[in-house]
């Protein structure tokens, strides 16, 4: 075991795979020589060599593009979208190419691809390095969605990603990169050498996607949260002292409907809640199937606490981040209802 | 909004084909290069060294349907006429098809008229296992493999015997078996895949290269472009291939740049080899494509070949072109009939005649006619004989996840409740 | 007042506008000359000239990215994207550009755009002719996103949307573009002259955007639907004899809140109908916001009747789409609940 | 995969700057054509007759700060001060806001170092109302139209003072009444802005034109190509300026076709006008572009321009090019820096000295100075003189929706319960 930062631990599953499998190839803007704006590929051109880790042309269209024909040629591309705010000009070869491909040809062609991609704010990115998009690719037939919460899951989840036969967009909150956030912003930084799923397995290890984990049993209300959220979620439970119970989803499609089931019957109530905008995000997903299965064990609406529905501000960036203070209003009007 | 006396106001420019309907169709100022007069250079040279083949038109037959200059690919009359016979095979494949589809028998289908030679001769100068990424308008290639044409017609049927099990619109033809990529319904996407294909090639040390099409309409897509810059920086072995038949629907080539200069041109600005082809000259075609390829397989890089022709029917099924352009432009059209110039060249060596001619006609009409019957025993479009309903939830991913699953019961569940049969 | 069928009102639309305005411009594939290839836009160019109306280069981000900087001018552009399926090249240009110019420079340039794009299924045209990508567009802060279902409402939120200083996102049901549509593909094929709503004034008259219509008011259940869906819906409402609601929602963003809040406390049952994939899509949000709302009003849980979540296939065409069949089961669930 | 003994393997050419750190840098086989050396065409000559200008380099300042050739603009001393000045007050307002950043006073900034002869000359040629679409790196044209410093430093701060109400990242200018399109975060987005811009002028016979820049990493973008075949096929009265400054964050040029050919070659590529211009040579920058500008001024139609340059700082305050370029580069860089060239030749004229620049340099760094002191009263990024926080909610919609309306409200009360001070 060794300790990783979120960054040191996507680039260890990068490392492990493409030392096990040769077909798999990392690409992107600034991934190669220089390792990456995040440095999650540091190391690995030097080490895999430039025809196996490489920088692109700034086109995210390209980048798609390109890694669907190798796809279909027999590598296992894991192209970067360096921020997810930059995906959309990709958005056709994701949505409408690597997503139907096996569908239109019946099995015959794949796109293995596993797109990695820094999302999220509360760096000050201002509305183009902050954006969650996940919701846009839980509505498209044929993609899977992840977002790891730890050091430990990322790495975990990367691996069964990149192994997944199915096209896969990994977003990585980049906010907990070097260490988990509770949401105050005022307080010192903390960083996962502190944190016990900073602990991680220098080898191969896999996580399954499709499963949830629940970080933290409770009785009384079921939070659902992903990435970033998970620990500002923790951080109010711990700061209002309440049997909470918390699922970090770790993949959105496909969902783990039976951890969440199971956790909104035995409590009653149902927080979700997420970084992106409200309307149409994930959240209304997760509030209407928590609704349409767990009807009549709940005992208060499932409540959403979301990014408002403005672009992300610059200069407002902690009063737009649905941080402790709107978390805990929401557990409190769950609570009383 | 501002004026100046000093200036004159600003005009936008809007493209307008020379013939509408109604119109004398008159070519006359299209400049038509002599057959044999463009130079070909040698595979190794940069491609700032020919430059002016952007500008020109590399042809082989001439008027009397000699094969004449350096581009003459000197193919043994065997091959010839194999290009020859898949070119009449694809025309009447496409003739039953399209009367298939006036007859109900599916939704929508495609021709290729005027253009067989492009996909035709290419697919003699490629390799077998070369990997095409099509537009929807090369079933040339498939018929010059020799694919079984009741495997296509299964999939222009939609029905039980469709290996794409009716997921697909007809024609959106895919065979891994036959190198040919899954043909997307979005223009030009195929490009940067191939790139990708062929950077995967490369990446392995393999010998296979890739090629790809897509209609001179389609250049105008961020993904033409894409693939041209992937393929001009990593030189991927690949040929990009823009079949400029000057028209993209109701919308003639100057919408997509054609008044200001050609699409080999575009090879220039992304220095990478570039060639204009007369796309209805069979030796033409099969030269450049060989050329390209052995460019690309001696990792010389891409090229981007124009090939320029005519599309001498409706865009679909779904068009009638007579709305927007004048009925006399087929005809008028300089480049003449890409079968009936091979046929005369073959004639003209002496490999050849009517007769031969007429009972290849016959024998491809029969073949395609009994192909048509052994597709229509498997079914067609909504008549039934389609795949079981449940297929509709397969290969959406590898395995299926729980809420497909959910998705699938449901949907079984209720027609057996309403009494509708599903498989 | 004449007969239209919706064609017709769009055009009719255009043309009312158009001759008011001279700053609306119109362009896409095939517009100008040809007249679109659902003849929407049919004798403009002659009437308006070539500089008002126009073919465009294929290219979806061309047509709209143009748009925007057209836009920034002062003119009003109604760019057409041929077929909604084409619409994800443009993407980057409407969620990252013409949704945030107003916020990114404080009102000082916008882009008051009006996007038409035919889309939805039932007319055989496989995974690329079929699909309702409205979901994806009603996350995005800043896009308005509008689809009529009636000759009548096409023209009047045609207008509305065009005169609306923000971008909206135009969808038109192709699928009834030449009558209504019962969802039984197997009846003869209904004509608009035969609706009462084909009746349509020749002259202008706008249809506030944001306001949802009660297609036929009842008490026993509330149904959300738009376009195609609130014929199909209307017809299951007439076979099984049963007391509904339907609400045709018209305009998604905004959302008519008010009405269907009114409509399900009145009810007591709520039941969602769209075209789209069911997972992230436009109903998820629908649902969630009625459980928020009317919770304790409810029933039964909201239950949702959309397109699986798969592509659209070719053949199987009528086993995907919504019918009757299938949204009958979901009313007898909801009101055995 | 598949091998045949009569085919190499195939390679992936991946390319590789020439100097990585600790390397000695040496652009000895850069072809640096001497100043005065290339044709001007006349501006209504058509594109295809000057190709060989997207290969040279126009340029007009040579080494002993002459000027010389066709190209020479011929300014009045007035001007060439006056385009001095604006460059030197650019390059002091970086070092300024650079340094504020630094200081934790904002959350980013980029510098233009070594680039700001393109927009500072270029606003000289421009008329006042022509419209800009730039990137991230054309403060200088602010600077040179004298767009108060104090406003940018406001946006910079994101401060009370911020006309963008804090919502935009630092430096993402936006001002109609400064004929300045917002900046976007998206590269290359606002290509095809501007294009639609210049067709909407050319509707409406306005006389004014648009002009767009990006840099070189950023013509990959589908953006990029849609841009320039719009601009072709309407004649759009538009000039694109591409940015060659050599680096896109830590990847050089060549990941963007440099290796193959140069980016004024991509004009050819689509049929427009194009330039390859020394963007370190004030006056051969202003000739450019004023040439570009008549050409769009009389309906001549769009041009590209590339000004060759060298990106002399790090990418952003986010960037240490350290890591991955040579730290010579910037010295041995061959086209020097555009303001000691220009202030070489107001010498050389007589008509400046190093009194003068010095007097200059100290009184620009002063009004820098000023503005900062005064941008600061309105509050830096972070301490509290933000705008209210329900600004956030403004500028969505023209008029707030319910569902926005209703989340403000949300949010003042939880903020209130919170004892969070809003305004
Ligand atoms: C992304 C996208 N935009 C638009 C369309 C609609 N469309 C189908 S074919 C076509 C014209 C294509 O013309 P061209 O590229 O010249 O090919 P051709 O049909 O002439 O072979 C158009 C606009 C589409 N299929 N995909
Ligand atoms: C669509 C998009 N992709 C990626 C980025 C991230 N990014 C910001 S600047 C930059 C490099 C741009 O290089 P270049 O175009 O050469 O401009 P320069 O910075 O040299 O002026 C990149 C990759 C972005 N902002 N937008
Ligand atoms: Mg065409
Ligand atoms: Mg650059």
């Amino acid at each position: 075991m060794a300790r990783m930062n979120m960054i040191q631990a996507i680039n260890s599953a990068l490392d492990v795979l493409m030392d096990r499998d040769p077909d798999i190839v990392v690409m992107g803007e600034d991934v190669g020589y220089f390792g990456g704006v995040f440095r999650a590929t540091a190391g690995l051109q030097a080490k895999y060599g430039k025809t196996r880790v490489f920088d692109t042309p700034i086109s995210e269209l390209g980048i798609i593009g390109v890694a669907v024909g190798m796809g279909a040629y027999g590598l296992r591309p894991v192209p970067e979208i360096q921020f997810a705010d930059y995906i959309y000009p990709g958005l056709d070869q994701l949505v409408s190419e690597a997503a139907r491909l096996r569908y239109r040809s019946a099995g015959e062609f794949t796109a293995p691809i596993t797109v990695r991609s820094p999302f999220g704010g509360g760096i000050f990115g201002g509305q183009t390095h902050s954006q969650s998009p996940e919701g846009i690719f839980t509505h498209v037939a044929g993609l899977k969605t992840v977002v790891p919460s730890t050091p430990y899951d990322a790495k975990g989840l990367l691996i069964a990603a990149i192994e997944d036969n199915d096209p896969v967009i990994f977003f990585e909150p980049k906010r907990i990169y070097n260490g988990p956030f509770s949401g105050h912003y005022d307080r010192p930084a903390k960083n996962w050498s502190q944190h016990p799923d900073g602990e991680v397995p220098e080898d191969y290890y896999r996580i399954e996607l499709g499963k949830a984990r629940v970080v933290r049993p409770g009785a009384d209300l079921t939070i659902l949260a992903y990435g970033t959220m998970v620990h500002v979620a923790a951080g109010v439970i711990e700061e209002q002292g309440i049997d909470a119970e918390l699922i970090d989803l770790r993949t959105l499609l496909p969902l783990d409907i039976e951890t969440i089931e199971a956790s909104v019957k035995k409590t009653g109530r149902c927080l979700v809640i997420h970084e992106a905008t409200r309307t149409s995000g994930f959240g209304a997903e997760l509030s209407a199937l928590v609704q349409e299965r767990c009807f009549y064990h709940l005992e208060a609406p499932v409540e959403r606490v979301t990014g408002y529905d403005t672009p992300y501000p610059h200069s407002l960036e902690w009063a737009y981040f649905p941080g402790p203070v709107r978390i805990g209003e929401a557990i409190k009007k769950i609570m009383k209802d | 909004m501002s004026t100046r006396p000093n200036l004159p106001p600003l005009r936008l420019h809007v493209p307008e084909p020379k013939f509408r309907p109604g119109d004398e169709a008159d070519f006359g100022d299209v400049p038509i290069p002599a057959a044999g007069a463009t130079p070909r250079p040698a595979v190794d040279s940069a491609p700032a060294a020919f430059h002016d083949l952007a500008y020109g038109l590399v042809r082989v037959l001439d008027e009397k349907g000699r094969a004449v200059g350096p581009w003459d690919p000197k193919l043994s009359p065997d091959t010839l006429r194999g290009i020859l016979r898949a070119m009449a095979k694809t025309r009447a494949f496409d003739e039953r098809m399209y009367r298939a589809q006036r007859q109900g028998k599916t939704s929508f289908y495609m021709k290729c008229t005027g253009e067989e030679a492009i996909a035709c001769a290419q697919a003699y100068a490629l390799h077998r296992d070369d990997m095409c990424f099509p537009s929807y308008r090369q079933q040339g290639l498939l018929i010059a493999r020799d694919w079984p044409l009741v495997d296509m017609m299964n999939q222009i049927y939609s029905n039980k015997g469709d290996r794409l099990a009716g997921k697909q619109l007809p024609i959106m033809y895919s065979t891994r078996e036959g190198s040919f990529f899954s043909i997307s319904g979005n223009l030009a996407t195929q490009l940067p895949q191939a790139v990708g294909w062929a950077m995967a090639s490369a990446i392995k040390g393999d010998t296979r290269i890739a090629a790809t099409w897509c209609g001179e309409g389609s250049t105008a897509e961020g993904d033409f472009h894409s693939a041209c810059t992937f393929a001009s920086v990593y030189r991927a072995p690949v040929i990009i291939c823009v079949v400029n038949n000057q028209w993209a629907i109701s919308s003639f080539s100057g919408f997509a740049g054609a008044e200001a200069t050609t699409f080999a041109a575009r090879a220039i600005g992304y220095g990478i080899a570039g060639l204009r082809v007369d796309g209805n000259d069979a030796l033409a075609v099969y030269a450049a494509t060989e050329w390209a390829a052995e460019r690309a397989r001696t990792n010389q890089g891409p090229t981007l070949i124009e090939f320029f022709t005519y599309r001498a029917e409706g865009h679909s099924t779904s068009d009638d072109p007579s709305a927007y352009r004048s009925a006399q432009e087929r005809e008028k059209w300089p480049l003449g009939d890409p079968i009936s110039r091979l046929k005369q060249h073959l004639i003209a060596l002496g490999e050849w005649d009517e007769e031969r001619h007429a009972a290849m006609d016959l024998e491809v009409a029969n073949e395609v006619k009994a192909a048509q019957k052994d597709a229509e025993k498997n079914g067609i479009l909504g008549h039934g004989m389609h795949q079981p309903m449940s297929t509709m939830f397969q290969d959406v991913f590898e395995t299926m996840p729980w809420h497909l699953e959910e998705q699938r019961q449901e949907m079984l569940a209720e027609a057996k409740a309403a009494g509708i049969e599903t498989s």
